[in-house]
């Protein structure tokens, strides 16, 4: 019997079985190209194609919104999306492309949406034959998210858009976006709202869609600008003026904290990605020179790459306490944290492997030479994403100083 | 084995933990303790080993000595995990007492077979004991000891014991013709004087043993065995006290922060207050998670307990220095003030922080277990 | 010739050799009692004793107000008191013990005070016949040191003083205090004046004196206790609700920023005293064991005591910068840092030097095994002092943020 | 020697550190550094060595690349404070050239005596030079080199040779029958292949290059020596070029932190923005004094050339690592995309924390220095 399988209800260790078998006997091909290291740096088409296959075969096989009701597409299981991420991991599946819809999209309609809307719009999603992405960030509004300046003005049934969105991670392969907007000048909070809206189906009807390049060379993030845009109605979620009630509800399963489980990225590890934790950092040390040494037998590297692997198993033991109420001071407490964390542990440990390729870290991905391929300098220009995007660290750490420990608000 | 999902920390943990915490704040609020233990502030004080003895005795007799103690010993034999639990507890309340010394004595003697049986039961029958096996140089390797023993009696010296005016029993390792042994002794017997240190820290205290040719009961021939199969829960439990003791450093600096005005705002309101406040949290946290992680492989999953156990220990350390000067640098003037109750805190997290070996200690053994040795 | 010597003035050089041969022939002897790590520290009346002492034979040489005019008792000199300073350290001579009254009280004085004040208080101030302490904190008034409640009220010629400072060093000893107080209850920072007050002459008619113990259980703080004073307005320096001005020429000075140079504090270092910095942190690591083999052979600790030696070689040459404009960005920039790196590197300094310590750093003064003497824990303790004191670290960062980065004011 | 008081950086550095920075504020402008670099953005790119050769000629004309090559040379001879100056300048502007493979060149050639004369003298007319002195591990100890030497010829490879492409000469350092020797090749020269590398800095080029029999002039027969005591220089120079970046990036992050608006107010309003910035601002400053002291040492008081420039060139790395993670962070989502200019400094920084050793194994060589060896 296996670790998680001891505590499963009747029920879960039966679909446990299930997912098992299936996976071994479905376990897709080695990918025709080089995998990106996460779903929102997705560049071509051949990647998402695999990716999507992938997503959808394993939404026929029931591994995707399990938890959700038939009628909207999903297993109508009880807590068992867990019992399927988990056996995805150990299966090493490659990640699920639609990640923004899953995560974030898929619970914010489900809770927020019209019954009819969540028919229409979940079984795409969870198939991934609808990518989604999500329209909050604004060039004005970043960490002040509830600055967003897009405007919709009604129009009979109808809302005429007017804005501009940035960082839509995945806007160019995407169906839907949630969209969250101003419809009232007058209040901060009080005038926004929130939207679905097919922004694909409009491309050069109202919408553009224009890539961004990070730092790292790569694109992935996109500006979306609404010039005039029309949607109905019907598309808007949950009450006019609500939009921020409902935007929390996103960011809560963004922070994984909401009660819908997400489905995860399986643990697919092959020569073609690298994930970039404290194990691979071990190998690392393990292949670099340092003083004519092997950097794992450094004192200080040693010392440091403990300190990465004591961080990373602590949020990992941070997310089984968060299941055992007697242990904990706080509901939200460990929950909160998850972002914050995980974003600055993937800093950190990719700033030190940097330091233990030494002289061969100004190596990049184009470099035959370069250590693990370039990943690590990537990985590390990629972890400021991570600070930065979905509320920055220091807006985490307010949130966290506020909300859980319950001091003065900031501002 | 597997690993529980909850740790194994099942309602009867839980119990314990909330009602040692109701015992203790009902029986021991900070004032009390600073009462006790801050009545002489000169730096050149000898520590005076104040403690309450009664508070004590009912602990005693509440069984919490007694809660590691094998059934087949006559105790409880409580899961780790429990007992963490309850350390949390003491730790938050930073009660002198010698509860960890008898714990850290009952993992050694539970790990020695048949031949500690004895000297468990006389632990589960409610007597006090704590370790005597660290050198002169305070060395947190278990193979290090400074006492002898010849024709079965001991002669030496050891160092750093903690809290060994409170016990009655010490358990001693000393080097033997067959190898390092462990001893139990009487800590009145003849020949037996305990030299109290004169330390930082106010709420424990701590001694140099000297043994003078002392009549001592055989325990283990094994006692490298012995020893390592119970340092992780030794260092789980002093972990699982810091974790409690640096969660009472971040509730009370956060009250603090928050009536506290400057600038026309509670000092809280400042992100130069508030964000290392939520670092300490976190670092708790990280800290908290690994403690009861180590406590439940011990028992569930032996392969991971040494692991385990570095990770809480270094973890703890790192937690308790930073809590430690975040308390006394929010709490402002106020916090480097004998009356305020912070540096009671500070001073027993900078002695756990050290004691049974400090971060960088326990990461270099944490490496070579999973780094290895690498030419 | 010395190194300093090559750049002297020829008036500074004969300086220097004067102070050079008066000091050699002078070198008081070893003290009788332990001497405290600062001034601050003085607890007994043998140690201020033997101090006083020397500070007023190192007045009467003339090593001592160098560059104040002769009419209030200096030595009328051009930037001659650096001279002294450096010789004083080069002889390894005590400390001064009125370095409140030296470094703050007398540029104040000087730039602020009437004529007749200056010449009467400066003389006894430099020869250290009359300690000086500085009554600025308040319990409701620390970062915030413009919230001072301390009121005199104008009672003809005279004012009447009710109020209650703290954190008050060398009080107990002190004849005078410089005293920021409130005239004028409807304005912040223009309802401030600021006083020179004969505290010892009224203790029992009007002041009270009360020791304040640390965490490290050292005396050497006060609270002073104020209760219908009577002082003459001729006691006021400046104008009346310039107090703020006037305080801020304390705190320059304070923070080594002003242009008149403090005496300093001379080098001595005997068995009774221990200074607490990274060459001591050296030694310390060379006699403590850790793991069977000196601390200093660990490649963890030397990596990190060395940390501490380049951030005090840097503090070190900070200073030395100070003086090429060409080589400074802002006036006021590395001026403005040196109370914040000096008492960070201290506490940062003393912590390392715990983990050197490892065991044994649980043992303090009282015990004879304890390393140095228990030294280092009460040198990491009373490093918060630092930290705490005169401008947090937190207060330190937001002045130089504000005034040199120029980035807003954070309130 | 006795140090000077203001490390001997008198007017003629100041008016050169001056020109320098009024030079490159006129004619080379970030966004014009952007423009030329930054055309390809693909992760995988090969390094295109692009770079401005007419202003580089203006310089090369203004005589800055014979500012560190002695008088009796042809050259200048100026203090190495002032061509910190002048160094910390280029580093401010990010300018992609040879100016620093150059100098570095000019102090091993002016550390061999009588024989660097002749190549020294080619510097000063105006010719470009790198050292070709690193093994493939990328080893920062001089002795390891993986080009050898046979009867008279080169043969093997040198790695991570800065600005490669740019210059005319190479210093390339060679196991030979007489010991470590060092040997003066032209880059063009039959036999030398210059392999770039992909580098994530887009401000400089790197490259390995392989020697097959390839005719080379001796210059030392003891190279050893002379990169000794030229390392402190080499060391110092890079550090001024890291001061001078990491000035742009908090001067950047300052201005771009005071206008943009989050929450009713500039970012740098915020605490946590001001701070760290605050944080920048001191490791500058000591990075840059130590690396004026160090400068000054290496001419002034020699005994401590060596300890001053693994100061200067430790601390420049940590400054250059913290820099560059605040300026992005600070700058956010902005800060994290290709057309802020942000990431070239972040790149450059990176790439010189590592180059000629980062900051533990200065500090490792510093503690050698300063402790010693300890049993």
């Amino acid at each position: 019997m296996s670790d998680q399988a001891r505590k499963d209800t009747p029920q879960q260790a039966e679909f446990r079985d299930y997912c098992r078998d299936w996976l071994q006997q479905n376990r897709p091909a080695e990918p025709p190209v080089r995998l990106p290291l996460s779903p929102l740096e997705i560049m071509t088409n051949e990647q998402l194609d695999y990716l999507q296959t992938w997503q959808k075969s394993a939404y026929d096989a029931g591994l995707i919104g399990c938890d959700y009701p038939q009628a909207v597409g999903g297993g109508d299981r009880k807590d068992c999306q867990r019992i399927a991420n988990e056996e995805m991991i150990r299966a090493r599946t490659p990640f699920l492309p639609n990640v923004i819809g899953l995560g974030m999209a898929a619970p914010t309609v489900f809770y927020h949406g019209q019954q009819a809307l969540k028919e229409r719009l979940l079984p795409r999603l969870f198939s991934g034959e609808d990518i989604w992405c999500q329209g909050f960030s604004e060039p004005g509004a970043g960490s002040d998210l509830a600055n967003v300046q897009t405007f919709a003005e009604r129009s009979g049934d109808k809302w005429v858009i007017n804005g501009h969105k940035v960082w839509t991670s995945l806007a160019h392969f995407a169906e839907w976006m949630i969209l969250l907007l101003r419809t009232d000048k007058s209040h901060k909070y009080d005038g926004l709202s929130y939207f679905v809206v097919p922004i694909r189906a409009a491309l050069g009807k109202g919408v553009t869609v224009r890539p961004l390049i990070k730092m790292t060379g790569e694109t992935g993030f996109n500006e979306v600008i609404f010039d005039n845009l029309e949607v109905d109605d019907s598309y808007r979620l949950d009450e006019l003026g609500k939009g921020w009630q409902v935007a929390m509800t996103t960011l809560l399963h963004e922070r994984g904290a909401g009660e819908l489980q997400t489905p995860r990225a399986g643990g697919m590890k092959s020569k073609s990605t690298h994930a970039t934790n404290s194990a691979n950092l071990i190998e690392l040390a393990r292949e670099c020179v340092r003083d004519g040494k092997p950097a794992a037998a450094d004192p200080l590297l040693r010392d440091r790459i403990m300190q990465q692997v004591i961080r990373e198993a602590g949020l990992a033991q941070n997310q089984r306490r968060a299941r055992v109420p007697a242990l904990l001071d706080h509901p939200m407490r460990v929950q909160l944290q998850n972002k914050l964390l995980a974003s600055e542990i993937a800093q950190d440990t990719a700033a030190l492997a940097l330091e233990v390729e030494g002289a061969s870290a100004s190596l990049y991905m184009g470099d035959e030479h370069a250590p693990a391929g370039g990943q690590w300098p990537l990985a590390y220009m990629n972890s400021y994403g991570m600070t930065i995007a979905a509320g920055t660290s220091e807006v985490q750490r307010n949130i966290l100083g506020e909300r859980v420990l319950g001091l003065p608000k900031s501002k | 084995m597997a690993q529980s999902d909850n740790f194994g920390f099942g309602e009867e943990a839980a119990l314990l933990k909330e009602s040692a915490r109701k015992f203790l704040d009902d029986n021991f609020p900070t004032d009390r303790l600073h009462a006790l233990v801050a009545g002489d502030h000169t730096p050149e004080r000898m520590s005076d080993c104040a403690w309450e003895q009664g508070l004590w005795q009912q602990m005693v007799d509440l069984g919490w000595t007694m809660l590691a103690v094998p059934e087949d010993a006559g105790g409880v034999g409580m899961p780790l995990v429990a007992v963490a639990g309850l350390v949390e507890e003491l730790g938050r309340a930073a009660f002198p007492c010698p509860l960890m010394a008898t714990l850290n004595s009952t993992y050694v003697l539970a790990a020695c077979g048949d031949t500690g049986l004895p000297a468990l039961e006389e632990i589960a029958a409610g007597s006090a004991a704590t370790l005597a096996i660290t050198n002169r140089d305070g060395s947190w390797n278990v193979a290090d000891t400074d006492v002898h023993c010849r024709d079965g009696k001991l002669s030496g010296s050891a160092w750093y014991v903690q809290d060994a005016r409170k016990v009655s029993c010490l358990l001693v390792s000393a080097h033997s013709p067959a190898g390092l042994s462990l001893y139990w002794v009487a800590a009145d017997a003849p020949g037996v004087t305990i030299l109290p240190d004169a330390i930082v820290d106010l709420t424990r205290d701590q001694a140099h043993i000297s043994f003078e040719q002392v009549e001592a009961t055989p325990v283990s021939d094994n006692a490298l065995a012995a020893l390592h199969q119970a340092m992780p829960a030794i260092w789980t439990t002093l972990a699982a006290d810091m974790v409690g003791a640096a969660e009472w450093q971040l509730q009370t600096t956060v009250e603090y922060v928050s009536t506290r005005q400057q600038f026309d705002h509670p000092l809280g309101f400042f992100q130069a207050v508030k964000h290392p406040l939520v670092d300490v949290m976190i670092q708790i946290d990280q800290s908290k998670s690994l403690v009861y992680s180590a406590a439940c492989a011990i028992e569930e999953e032996p392969a991971r307990a040494l692991q385990d156990a570095h990770m809480a220990k270094a973890s703890a350390s790192d937690t308790a220095a930073y809590a430690s000067g975040r308390s006394v640098q929010c709490h402002g003037g106020i916090g480097f003030t004998w009356e305020c109750f912070a540096h009671l805190y500070f001073k027993r997290q900078k002695h756990s922080q050290m004691l049974w070996g400090d971060a960088a200690w326990h990461r270099s053994r944490l490496a070579q277990l999973l780094i290895g040795e690498v030419a």
